[in-house]
C-alpha cells in the first residue's frame, strides 16, 4: 500500500453515467495491482472528506496506466469526472485481496458497474490461459460500456430494456446457463443481485468468489466501518471488505 | 527547537499520537511511515471481552467529517495480550492503551492486567463512546459513576492515567474537575458527537445502529472551546482532539490550552499525516522562534484573569 | 400534492421558514425573492430592551459552516412595534416573534406585549442563545429556569408558542418534555453549538468575544439526531434546524421527526436558497407521488417499537 | 442587490500575491455598481461556506465587465485563482454604499490591496472633471500592481524594500503632503495604516471617507457579524459594514 500521486491522462464520458478514468501511476507499484484489487482515491471538492474506492478495471503494464469504470453517483463521483487531463491524483494503493485466477472455464456474472473488476479479472484469466464467459446485466444504454463486448469473445449482454442484447435480468442468463460446466464463477454487482443469486447458486460446488462494496472510511483496515457479516468456520463473524475482501466466497458471505 | 512534552509522569519525544480506534493497533500503518515517529502509540479500545461491534454499515460521510457506530469491536483483553501485544511492543516507545469496560468491575480487571505488562505505559480511559448500548458514554455522562470508575482506577494503576471524556454534556468543565478529582493524571478532549443520517432514499437512518458519533473537521470549534475551557478549569495536562487536519487546527488546540494532540478521523484520509504533522509542527517552531511546543500550550487565554 | 403544516394553531402553507436572526426583519430578502412564499416569517431575536451586540469580530468561517457570536443585537421592543413592525407586518400572513430576556419578568413582558398584536401570530422563545451572558443559554441549560420561563409564559400568552432549544446539554429530550409539559405548542430544535475559533497568527481567539455559536451544515447530523430522539420523546410538533442546505437535508429531518423546518446560514450564501427549497420539496412530493408533506414526518422511526 | 452567474473573462496573476479577475456580468446591473461597491463571490471547494467579499475594481460599460484585484490570502482566494475563463461564477452585487465622488482635488491613500476600490474611484472622479492624486503604499513589488501607475498621472508609489517608488510607509506620503490643498481625502487599506492615519489626518477639516473591510457572512445586511464601532450622534453604535459601509467618514470610524 502507497499513498501515491498519479497523472490523470484521460478522463472521458461512456455514457451520460458512466465515465472511465486512466491515471498514469508510478511504474513500481504496477506489479502489485491485481483483479478485486482497489484505490482509494483523494476528491478535492466542496464538503467531500473521505476518500472514494474504486476497483482495477484494467492495468498496462507497458503504458503504466490504470483504468477506471465510475459510475456517477454522488458528490465525489461528480466531482471525479470533471478531472482535466494533466490532473494530479492521490491515490491509496493497492488496497485488499483480489480474485483467484484459476485455470479451465470461468463464469464472471456482472450487475451494472460490476462489470469493472471483472473486466480486469477476465483479461488475467485469459492471459493464463483460461476461458471466460461474461453474462453482463444492465439497467439500460446508460449503464452499458460498450468496449466490454468487444474486448473479450464470449459476451452475453441483458438489459432491463429491449434493443440492447437480450431482454431480462443478469438472473435469467444465470438461470439459463448450465453452471456444471464451469470450473468456477465469480460474481461483482449491486446486493440485489447478489441476494438474487444465492438460492441460483446453491448447489454450485465450484468456487465462487464475490466482490463486495461497502462503505468505507480508510480501505486498509484501520477503521473497522466496512464489516460484512461472514459464516465461516461455523460461526458468524464480521470480516473487513477492505482488508479481508473486497473479494470473499459467495458461499460464506451473509447478505 | 523542542517537540518534548509532559503527560504524567511521560515524557513524550514529541505531542502527536493517533486518537483511538483511528489507528487500528498501528500496524495498518506500518506500510506508510515508522511509527517510532510518533510521540505515542495509543491503541483501539480494547475490552474484557471480545466485541463484535455494530451491524453495518457502520461509517458514513458527513459534511467536513464522518460519523461512526464501530462499536468497540476488538479482540478483548486476552487475544489481545497474548497475539497482538507482542506484535506491537517495539513500534513505538510509549504505548498508551485505550479501556472501556461495561461496569466498573472491568475497568479494574483491565487496568490491573495493564499494569502486569512494562510495555504499557499509560492507560487511557474510554467513557465516552457513543456507540455501546451498555457503558461508554453512558458512564462519560453521569458524574458518579465516572468518579467512581476513575477513583477505582485509580487505586489499582499506578503509571499514567488518562480519562478521555464525551463532548455530548452540559458543562464538560464539570466532568473534567471531577476526573481530576478522582486521580486523572491527564484528559482527553474529546470523544465524538452523537449524531444521525438519514438515507432519503431508503427513508431510514444508515447506519446499522441507526446513530453514531461524528468525528472530523465538523467538530473543530466544538472541541477547541472545550480544550479552552477546560484548561481554565483543570491543572492537569489536556490531550486535544477534534478535526486536526492540518498543523493550523493543531496550534489551534495547543493556544487553547492542550499540551499534546491526537489525530483521528484525519488518518483514514490521509495515512501519511502525522509524520507530516510532526515535521511541520517543527519548522513552525523554527520559524516563530519558540524554543519549545509546550510554550504553545495555553498562549490564547494571556491577557484573561485567573490564568 | 400539498406542502400545508399545522404548528400548534397555525396552518403553514408550506413548512419553510427562516431560522431566526439569520434573515433580519425580512426586508433584506426582499430585493431576491417574494416573502410571501414562505411558510412563515421568523424575526431576528427581540429583546425588551435595545442591545448593542457582542464586540466585533463578530463571524467567521468553520469547517462547512460558520461560528457567531452577535449577540442578540437588536433595537429593543419599542423600537420594533413601532419602526419594524408595520413595515413588515404584510410581508407574510404568519409572523413569528422571537424574543429573549434576562429574567422571567422579561419574557412575561414580551409576551404580554406580543400578544396585543394580531399580526403577531406565534411566539418563539430563544432560551439557547451562546452569546450572552446573561439569560441566553443559560436558561436553556437550567431544567427548572426552563420550566418557569414556559410556563410564565404560557399563562399569558393564548397564541402558539414555540420554545427553541439549545443543543449543549446532555439529553435534550429532557428539555423537550419539560418545555412540552409547561405548555408549549412546539419545538424548535437546535440553536447553535458553542465553539471556538483560534487565530493561530494572533494566537488569540477570533471572536471578540472570543467563543460563540456553530451553524451549517457541519452540525446537521447532530440536528438531525435531536430531533429524532425528541420525536420519540414529545407529542408536540417540531421545527428541525441545522445546516439546512439542500432538499436532501431537508427531508433528512422531516423524516427525523419534524413537520416544518427552518433555514438559517444557508441564507447568507445563497440568499434565495428557500423559495428553491419549497419548490423542490413540491416537486419531490410529485415524483415520490406523497399526497402530503405532513406524511414524511417521522418515517424514520418506522418499524420501531414504541412509535 | 441581484444573486447572479457571471462569466470569468480573464483570470491572470500580476505578482505571485495578486491576481487580477475579470468577470462578465449581465448588463442591466452595470449601471448599479459604483466605486466603494462590492459583490459576494461563492467559492466552490473544499472546506469554503460563506462566500468572499471584493470591492469593483473597475467596471466597463462597454465590455460589462468587471475588474477585481484579489490578494491570495486563504483558501477561498487560493481557489479563486485557479477559475479558467469561461467558467461560471456566482456573485451577489453590488453591495454596500460606496464613496461620495466630490469635485475638486482628491487625494486618494491606499495601502496593499485597499487600491482595488480607490482605482475605480480614481476613475470616476477624473471622468467628472475632479482631480486626483494618489498615494499608494505596498510592503514589496510581491505586492504592486503596476498598471495603477500607468492608468494615472499623479500617483506616487511607497514601498517598504528599495527599488520601487520611495522607501518607506504611505504614512510617509502623507505627512509630507500639504494636505490643505484637497478638497477631500479617500482612504483603503489595513487597519494598521488607517490607525497610524488617525492623528496625521485629526486636523483635517474636509470630508474623508474609508471603505472599511471586516468579516462578513452575508454582506447584505442580515446577520450583523460585520460591525464596526462609529461614533456617531454624539454616541457609539456599531453599523454594518456591509450595509452602512463599506465606506464610512474616516472621523466617525472607531478603529
Ligand atoms: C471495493 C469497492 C470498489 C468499488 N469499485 C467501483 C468502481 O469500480 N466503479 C464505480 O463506479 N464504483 C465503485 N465502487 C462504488 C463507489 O465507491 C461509490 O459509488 C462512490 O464512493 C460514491 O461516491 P459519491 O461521493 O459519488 O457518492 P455519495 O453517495 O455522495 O457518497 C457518500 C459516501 O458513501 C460512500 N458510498 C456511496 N456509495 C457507495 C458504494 N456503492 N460503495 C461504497 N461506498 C459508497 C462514499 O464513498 C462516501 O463515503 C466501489 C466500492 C467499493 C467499496
Ligand atoms: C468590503 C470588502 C471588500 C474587499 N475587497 C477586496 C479586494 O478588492 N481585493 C482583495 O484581495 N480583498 C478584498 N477584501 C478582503 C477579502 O474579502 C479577503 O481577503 C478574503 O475574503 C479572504 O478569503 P480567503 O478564503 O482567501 O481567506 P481565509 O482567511 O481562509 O478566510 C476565512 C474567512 O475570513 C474572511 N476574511 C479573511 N480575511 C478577510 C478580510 N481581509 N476581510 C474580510 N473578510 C476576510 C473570509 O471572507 C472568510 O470568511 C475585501 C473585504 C471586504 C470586507
Ligand atoms: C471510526 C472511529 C472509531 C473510533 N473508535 C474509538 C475507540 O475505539 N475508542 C475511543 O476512545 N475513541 C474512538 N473514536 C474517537 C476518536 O478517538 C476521536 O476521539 C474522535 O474521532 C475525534 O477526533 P477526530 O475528529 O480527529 O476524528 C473513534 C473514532 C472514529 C472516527
Ligand atoms: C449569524 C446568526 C445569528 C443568529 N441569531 C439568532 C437569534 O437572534 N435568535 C435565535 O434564536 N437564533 C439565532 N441564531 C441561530 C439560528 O436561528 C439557527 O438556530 C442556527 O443557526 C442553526 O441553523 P443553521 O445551521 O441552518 O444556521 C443565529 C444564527 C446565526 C448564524
Ligand atoms: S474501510 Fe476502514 S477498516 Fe475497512
Ligand atoms: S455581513 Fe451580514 S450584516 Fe453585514
Amino acid at each position: 500500500m502507497q499513498d501515491l500521486k498519479g497523472l490523470v491522462v484521460e478522463n472521458i464520458p461512456i455514457t451520460k453515467e458512466i465515465y472511465k478514468l486512466q491515471v498514469s501511476v508510478p511504474e513500481e507499484i504496477l506489479p502489485e495491482i491485481v483483479p478485486g484489487s482497489f484505490a482509494m482515491v483523494k476528491v478535492e471538492a466542496k464538503g467531500v472528506f473521505l476518500r472514494r474506492p474504486f476497483s482495477f478495471a484494467d492495468v498496462d503494464l507497458k503504458t503504466g496506466l490504470v483504468t477506471f469504470y465510475i459510475k456517477t453517483v454522488g458528490q465525489g463521483t461528480r466531482a471525479l469526472r470533471e478531472l482535466p487531463p494533466g490532473q494530479e491524483i492521490r491515490m491509496l494503493l493497492p488496497l485488499g485481496r483480489g480474485f483467484t485466477v484459476m485455470p479451465g472455464k470461468s463464469l464472471l456474472v456482472a450487475g451494472g458497474i460490476g462489470i469493472a473488476p471483472l473486466k480486469f479479472l477476465a483479461k488475467e484469466i485469459t492471459k493464463n490461459g483460461g476461458e471466460v464467459r461474461i453474462i453482463y446485466g444492465v439497467k439500460n444504454t446508460e449503464m452499458f460500456i460498450p468496449e466490454i463486448v468487444n474486448a473479450f469473445e464470449d459476451v452475453e449482454v441483458y438489459a432491463e430494456v429491449s434493443g440492447l442484447g437480450k431482454r431480462g435480468l443478469v438472473l435469467d442468463g444465470l438461470k439459463s446457463t448450465d453452471l456444471s460446466t464451469y470450473n468456477q464463477i465469480y460474481l461483482c454487482g449491486p446486493e440485489a443481485m447478489l441476494k438474487a443469486a444465492k438460492p441460483v447458486l446453491q448447489n454450485y460446488s465450484g468456487l465462487i468468489e464475490v466482490s463486495l462494496e461497502s462503505f468505507m472510511a480508510c480501505g486498509f483496515g484501520a477503521c473497522l466501518g466496512c464489516a460484512v457479516k461472514v459464516f465461516s468456520n461455523n460461526e458468524f463473524v464480521y470480516k473487513k471488505v477492505c482488508k479481508d475482501g473486497p473479494v470473499f466466497n459467495f458461499k460464506e458471505v451473509v447478505l | 527547537m523542542n517537540l518534548k512534552v509532559k503527560i504524567g509522569e511521560l515524557t513524550l519525544k514529541n505531542p502527536v499520537m493517533p486518537a483511538s480506534g483511528t489507528f487500528g493497533f498501528g500496524l495498518e500503518f506500518k506500510d506508510i511511515f515508522d511509527l517510532k515517529n510518533l510521540g505515542a502509540l495509543v491503541v483501539k479500545t480494547i475490552t474484557k471481552n471480545p466485541r463484535l461491534g455494530n451491524r453495518p454499515p457502520r461509517v458514513y460521510e458527513v459534511s467536513c467529517g464522518m460519523i461512526n457506530s464501530i462499536g468497540l469491536a476488538n479482540p478483548g483483553w486476552d487475544y489481545f495480550c497474548e497475539k497482538i501485544l507482542p506484535q506491537i511492543k517495539d513500534l513505538n516507545d510509549i504505548l498508551i492503551l485505550n479501556i472501556a469496560g461495561e461496569s466498573v468491575e472491568e475497568f479494574q480487571y483491565l487496568a490491573r492486567e495493564a499494569q502486569r505488562f512494562d510495555e504499557i505505559k499509560a492507560l487511557e480511559l474510554n467513557v465516552s463512546c457513543p456507540n455501546v448500548s451498555k457503558g461508554g458514554i453512558a458512564f462519560g455522562t453521569d458524574l458518579e459513576a465516572l468518579k467512581q470508575i476513575v477513583s477505582s482506577v485509580r487505586k489499582i494503576y499506578s503509571k499514567t492515567l488518562i480519562v478521555k471524556l464525551t463532548p455530548n454534556v452540559t458543562d464538560i468543565t464539570v466532568y473534567a474537575k471531577a476526573a481530576e478529582n478522582a486521580g486523572a493524571d491527564a484528559l482527553t478532549l474529546i470523544n465524538t458527537f452523537t449524531g444521525m443520517v438519514i438515507d432519503v432514499k431508503s427513508k431510514k437512518p444508515v447506519l446499522g445502529n441507526k446513530h453514531g458519533g461524528v468525528s472530523g473537521p465538523a467538530i473543530r470549534p466544538m472541541a477547541v472551546k472545550m480544550v479552552y475551557d477546560c484548561f481554565k478549569a483543570v491543572s492537569i495536562p489536556i490531550i486535544g482532539v477534534g478535526g486536526i487536519d492540518s498543523k493550523e487546527a493543531a496550534l489551534e488546540f495547543f493556544l487553547a490550552g492542550a499540551t499534546a494532540i491526537q489525530v483521528g478521523s484525519q488518518n483514514f484520509v490521509e495515512p501519511g499525516f502525522m509524520p507530516r504533522l510532526i515535521r511541520e509542527l517543527e519548522e513552525y517552531l523554527q520559524e516563530e522562534n519558540i524554543e519549545s511546543i509546550a510554550k504553545l500550550t495555553g498562549l490564547a487565554h494571556r491577557g484573561e484573569e485567573n490564568v
